[in-house]
């Protein structure tokens, strides 16, 4: 179980919800089971969400596991120059 | 289109005279193929004037200098003579754009393109440079400030061409300036300039003075009243106010993407003042 | 439209070409006869990208009709190096890494060639003003000005 | 991929030191090819048409005459690039400014192209394209475009991210939300705030090299584009969706790139040449021009930026609140989120709020420059620290130490920070000898912060071993500032050899799997971890082949210093394998050895940057000198220092250039007045000062060596910084940048009248 923090905006499309409880081991599951419950965040997942796991942020390794009790926290995938 | 390198000046009028279509004289061309380039003009005739003879020369006479058409203005800036006497003059010209620009780009090309905000016309101006004119009917010989008659606009008629332009003999006792404003240290365009000369008595006080604003109206301005009131003075703090003063009252500039009126306004002021104290100084005064 | 038939001498070696009257000697060099060492940043003569050198004159070759070389001596970065001997501009460009995308730099060591040639042993005001006709969008300058200085040591002492 | 990134505290011999560049000599002797430097046999001249109206609609385009010119082998419209976006809505945005369809949408939008045999019928030819347009009123300031009474651009946009969905359409495309804590309670808690609005005008990249391609589309459907660009396989997939064509069948080579900081991150006029060449059977050349370039390639944008900060009597701020708008050009975008999102990461904040809004504008689609959105809403924030120091009594860096995040601290925009540099770079400012140095009369000093994310992102690199034992390396990521002297530093550093052995090259998009571009400063930093990766994968092999010479265990063989060693006593007589006798031998030990790595190297680690800069303002003309500049940035590792330097130095010339001159003027026809580097006003040579640098190493824990991306964070503190030294300078807090002449000239006369 992890706890999920979403950033303003993406918490509107959950339920006005910032944090959220969920059974993930990694990216893609956690992608998956909040789609699967709020699922006006289906577009946002394919726009591009970044994760930041104790702060450092992976844009595109979904393989990567979410440990136990870290902190976790969804964000918008940025552009860079 | 047709490029033509003529050998005499009265070829170079005949065919500009007999031009149908629009036709442009090249000696630096950096600025008509910059307006080549953006097709703002698109010439059918371009008269190449740097192998007519004596144009592409600064010659010393017994009345001053004689600087031709086609000289770039890095060589005034290496002509150790012309440099001693009309510093400002020299140094408005070593202004316009860059080394590589300097290394084409000719005085006289700087006055007929007739910008107000050329750099080397306010230090013509105020040193009371005249421009030798040569058209189909003959010679004259006229004030630099005649020929601009607005941005882009130029007295001389089609066929003439102005084949040099002369600054007089210097005497004892005398200093010129330019100083212009611009955002960077190099590579601009002036938003507002002044060029100042000035001549002194035994006593160090000004004898004659000339005054001239550049981009502070359609054309470069000679402002009179700012010579007449430098003259009798040793520039002190209350001339140089007054002069400050009356420079910004002449302006007549406009807001664009360069500067806004009231920047124009107050820094000619500031502009002339700084000019006329680098003039004074020159000139050899304390 | 007429073409103009020039003869030249561009780094040393007689050339010959026929170009339009409005090309100007940029679009000669870059696209006529192949050497696209100087670049097109602007076409204006604001960037110096372009820059060559004429008759000894250093100027922006976009602001040069094709036509007027006739009979001219003119310079460009493809002529710099002699053999593979790289002029000490060249060599302390790349030590103090002064280039980074380097588009400039063709149009940099031309300037900084003519700045040297009249000017030995420039200030690092003398360089800076001397250099204000090329923008350089990468470096901020600095390892540009160094390298010029550095240059300059060099070649007074061979 | 079992390729471990973790950090390693290695010690090195290659890495940090200062060799001379793999592909310095092309670039001094004029040979380096970039966009407009490739020529086809048979190639055509390709120009586009473009709208001189700021807004309007286009009734209907007439190229017959266009068509019937001699010499004109193919014009195209809007027509001959048909939406195959499918509801990619921002792609759909990319083919619509590539090419306009219904309506022009700022000054320079292209509606046609030609492909002609030369430059000059090109040229007539666009002369004879008839367009009907119906101007329309325009918009192009952000604050006026964000009013209810503007202008619509686009009447199918209702502001994104409000509790309900507004019931009229408007030109704000989205509100964006960050921060935590209770912002009301935290200013009810302040014994100073301090609150002000700023404005920053839209800036270009400014690159040199203006956008060039070769396109040549072949009857089979096959094709080839030679192009400058920061991500050659992004570009593929652009053109390759716009086009309808199989990314496999369009090979994209990248040129050497003269600059891009952003501007050369998506298509602009590459899917044209493509469209054309297609039509015209031929191959088609299509460079802009400068003023191309400033009006129709990807400024930044420009911004309205309201802070609010508060403090106590200590010294602790106990809140901060920011609403930034961004303009975006006629496209939605994501700039103002990204402003939202820095504003405050400098700091350690109980109570923050931050809330974006994208608005658009009738100008250029807004692109990426350099840390987008970071520079304008650090400009605000930091002025405003600044100012609310001073309220305090406290000293600017002191202030900035109290408050500063660190290890552990939620950031603003959300997550809590690892190992982070934002302190290290304060205490080398507060102990900088720049710091201590005299002032003369009209001259300032100020000092900023500044953050970046860095990103990381999908990487392939292939390392390959020659019989000579010389390695070539292949890199997908485009090299815009001297990575390929970096990488080859990075590969002769794991494989232990000389880096005069490692030949490094971009390959082309058929030659390599899929890499991400070059932008978040990313380009070091994953392509090192990719050449880290393949060079192991390497050695494996190398490894291998010894143990195969020597007939024994693999495991028995170990990799040194460029040799396989025979590990245990029993091996005592087989003296070490040096790789290149291994590579000498590899035909007969079973074939040629190379090392391949594909993967998405993420945990680029945050960035932080401080610069401190005096100027001189000259208080009767308003010009502003910067007569010294400082920046401490922390790179993580500096794998070759010179040009980790040469990122600090260019960026902070960009923040220079913006602070002070750069600016898009627009004209009350919504025309652009300024198209050119006349106007637009870069820095030049002389009015820079030398740019010292300072390069802290806080070892990325996610790299193998360390690295963190350096190529963006030195352009966020500039803004901030300088304007922070004009206000010390001159005694007024200016609000505008950049802090032009008139600007700031105004603002003393207007103190002086009280």
């Amino acid at each position: 179980m992890v706890e999920v923090t979403l950033w303003g905006s993406l918490s509107a499309v959950a339920g006005g919800k910032a944090r959220h409880e969920i059974e993930a081991k990694d990216i893609r599951e956690l992608f998956r089971k909040l789609a699967e419950q709020y699922p006006g965040i289906e577009p946002w997942i394919d726009r591009g969400i970044a994760v930041a796991i104790d702060g450092t942020i992976y844009r595109d390794t979904w393989s990567k596991e979410l440990p136990e009790g870290a902190e976790i926290f969804l964000l918008p995938r940025l552009a860079g120059g | 289109m047709r490029y033509i390198r003529p050998l005499s000046i009265e070829d170079a009028v005949g065919e500009l005279a007999k031009a149908v279509g629009p036709a442009a004289i090249l000696a630096g061309g950096s600025d008509l193929l910059v307006r080549m380039k953006g097709g703002f003009i698109e010439p059918e005739l371009i008269v190449d004037i740097k192998r007519i003879g004596g144009l592409s020369d600064v010659t010393e006479t017994a009345d001053g200098f004689r600087i031709g058409a086609a000289v770039p203005c890095a060589v005034l800036g290496e002509n150790k003579a012309l440099k001693q006497a009309w510093p400002g003059v020299v140094e408005a010209a070593n202004l316009i754009g860059s080394k590589q620009v300097q290394g084409r780009c000719t005085i006289t090309g700087n006055l007929c393109n007739a910008s107000p905000a050329a750099d080397s016309v306010p230090a013509l101006v105020a040193a009371g440079a005249k421009a030798v004119v040569v058209g189909t009917s003959g010679k004259r010989t006229i004030a630099v400030e005649s020929v601009p008659t607005g941005p882009g606009r130029t007295s001389l008629a089609k066929g003439e061409i102005v084949e040099a332009i002369l600054l007089d003999k210097r005497p004892e006792h005398a200093g010129d300036a330019y100083l212009r404003f611009i955002p960077r240290t190099e590579m601009d365009i002036a938003v507002v300039s002044a060029g100042v000369n000035l001549t002194l008595d035994d006593h160090g006080a000004i004898k004659t003075a000339r005054v001239a604003l550049g981009a502070s109206a359609p054309t470069v301005l000679l402002v009179e009243e700012a010579g007449q009131v430098l003259v009798g003075s040793k520039l002190d703090e209350a001339t140089l106010e007054r002069l400050a003063k009356i420079c910004s009252g002449a302006c007549r500039p406009i807001d664009d993407k360069r500067g806004t009126i009231e920047f124009r306004r107050k820094v000619a002021g500031v502009l002339a003042q700084r000019a006329a104290a680098i003039a004074y100084k020159r000139a050899g005064g304390k | 439209m007429a073409g103009v038939a020039v003869s030249t001498t561009i780094n040393g070696d007689a050339v010959e070409y026929l170009c339009q009257p409005d090309e100007t000697l940029l679009e000669v060099l870059r696209d006529r006869l192949g050497l696209t060492g100087a670049k097109e940043g602007c076409g204006t003569g604001d960037c110096g990208a372009c820059s060559v050198i004429v008759d000894g004159r250093l100027v922006c070759s976009c602001l040069v009709l094709g036509a007027e070389a006739e009979g001219r001596k003119v310079e460009t970065i493809e002529g710099m190096a002699h053999g593979d001997q790289l002029h000490p501009l060249q060599q302390k460009f790349l030590e103090h890494a002064a280039l980074q995308c380097g588009i400039c730099t063709p149009g940099f060591l031309i300037a900084a060639k003519d700045l040297l040639a009249k000017n030995p042993s420039p200030t690092e005001e003398e360089i800076r003003f001397g250099l204000a006709g090329n923008l350089c969008r990468c470096t901020g300058y600095d390892k540009i000005v160094r390298a010029v200085q550095d240059a300059a040591e060099v070649m007074k002492g061979a | 991929m079992n390729f471990d990134p973790r950090f390693s505290g290695r010690q090195f011999a290659s890495v940090g030191t200062r060799p001379i560049r793999p592909d310095g000599v092309d670039k001094v002797t004029g040979r380096a090819r970039y966009g407009a430097d490739f020529n086809m046999a048979g190639q055509l001249v390709g120009r586009i048409l473009r709208s001189p109206h700021a807004h309007a609609v286009i009734k209907s385009i007439d190229t017959s005459k266009a068509e019937k010119l001699a010499g004109v082998k193919a014009v195209i419209t809007a027509k001959d690039l048909p939406d195959l976006t499918d509801g990619d809505a921002a792609m759909y945005d990319i083919l619509d400014n590539c090419m306009a369809r219904k309506k022009a949408l700022y000054d320079g939008h292209a509606v046609a192209a030609v492909a002609a045999i030369d430059a000059r019928i090109a040229r007539q030819a666009l002369k004879l394209i008839e367009v009907e347009y119906e101007v329309l009123p325009h918009v192009t300031d952000v604050d006026e475009a964000a009013h209810h009474h503007a202008p619509l651009i686009n009447d199918q946009v209702f502001t994104e991210g409000l509790e309900e969905k507004p019931a009229k359409p408007s030109n704000v495309t989205k509100r964006t939300q960050f921060g935590h804590g209770d912002v009301h309670a935290g200013f009810a808690k302040a014994d100073f705030i301090v609150e002000r609005s700023f404005k920053t005008e839209q800036t270009h990249q400014g690159y040199i090299e203006p956008h060039a391609c070769v396109a040549s589309v072949n009857p089979d459907g096959t094709a080839d584009l030679w192009v400058c660009t920061q991500g050659h396989f992004v570009y593929r997939q652009h053109c390759a969706q716009l086009l309808g064509m199989e990314a496999s069948k369009l090979r994209v080579t990248s040129s050497e790139i003269g600059g891009g900081f952003g501007g050369k991150t998506h298509v602009w006029a590459e899917p044209v040449a493509l469209a054309l060449s297609r039509k015209a059977g031929r191959p088609v050349k299509l460079v802009m021009t400068r003023d191309e370039v400033f009006r129709a390639s990807g400024p930044t944008s420009a911004t309205s930026i309201d802070v609010k900060i508060g403090a106590s009597k200590d010294g602790t701020i106990t809140a901060a609140e920011a609403t930034l708008r961004y303009s975006c050009g006629p496209y939605a975008g994501s700039w103002a989120e990204i402003g939202a999102m820095t504003a405050f990461a400098c700091y350690k904040l109980e109570n923050v709020k931050t809330v974006g809004y994208e608005v658009l504008v009738n100008r250029p689609k807004t692109a990426a420059y350099r840390a987008p959105s970071a520079p304008m809403a650090a400009f605000a924030v930091e002025s405003a620290v600044d100012e609310l120091a001073h309220e305090l009594g406290m000293d600017a860096v002191d202030f900035r130490i109290k408050n500063a995040a660190q290890e552990g601290t939620r950031a603003s925009y959300g997550p809590v920070y690892g190992p982070i540099g934002i302190g290290p770079t304060l205490e080398a400012v507060k102990h900088h000898p720049h710091m201590k140095a005299p002032l003369k009369a009209n001259q300032g000093r100020g000092m900023a912060c500044g953050f970046w994310f860095n990103f990381g992102g999908q990487t392939c690199t292939d390392l390959n071993i020659g019989m000579d034992g010389s390695v070539s390396l292949a890199v997908g990521t485009v090299d815009v500032g001297g990575s390929r002297a970096s990488l080859s530093l990075v590969a002769a550093e794991e494989l232990g050899i000389d880096y005069s052995h490692v030949k490094a090259i971009v390959a082309d998009t058929s030659s390599l799997g899929y890499n991400d571009m070059t932008d978040g400063s990313r380009g070091t930093f994953s392509s090192s971890m990719a050449t880290i990766s393949a060079a192991r994968n390497a050695i494996k092999i190398l490894r291998e082949r010894a143990a195969q010479t020597w007939d024994i265990p693999v495991e028995d063989v170990h990799w040194e210093k460029g040799h396989a060693i025979a590990k245990g006593e029993k091996y005592g007589n087989l003296s070490p394998l040096s790789l290149k006798e291994i590579a000498a031998a590899s035909g007969k030990t079973g074939g040629p050895i190379a090392g391949h790595s594909e993967l998405v190297a993420d945990g680029a680690g945050v960035s932080f940057a401080t610069h401190i800069c005096d100027v001189e303002v000259d208080p009767e003309t308003g010009s502003t000198r910067v007569i010294r500049y400082t920046v401490v940035q922390d790179a993580g590792k500096a794998v070759h220092p010179t040009y980790v330097e040469g990122q600090y130095q260019g960026g902070a010339a960009q923040g220079i250039g913006w602070a002070l001159n750069e600016e898009y003027i627009y004209g009350k026809d919504g025309r652009l007045q300024n198209a050119g580097f006349l106007d637009y006003r870069i820095p030049v040579c002389s009015d820079l000062p030398m740019i010292d640098t300072q390069i802290l190493e806080i070892p990325n824990p996610n790299h193998p060596y360390g690295v963190r991306g350096v190529g963006e964070t030195s352009i966020v503190p500039p803004l901030a910084a300088i304007a922070n030294a004009v206000s010390n300078a001159v005694g007024v807090r200016m609000t505008h940048i950049p802090m032009s002449p008139p600007r700031i000239l105004a603002a003393l006369d207007a103190e002086r009248e009280g």
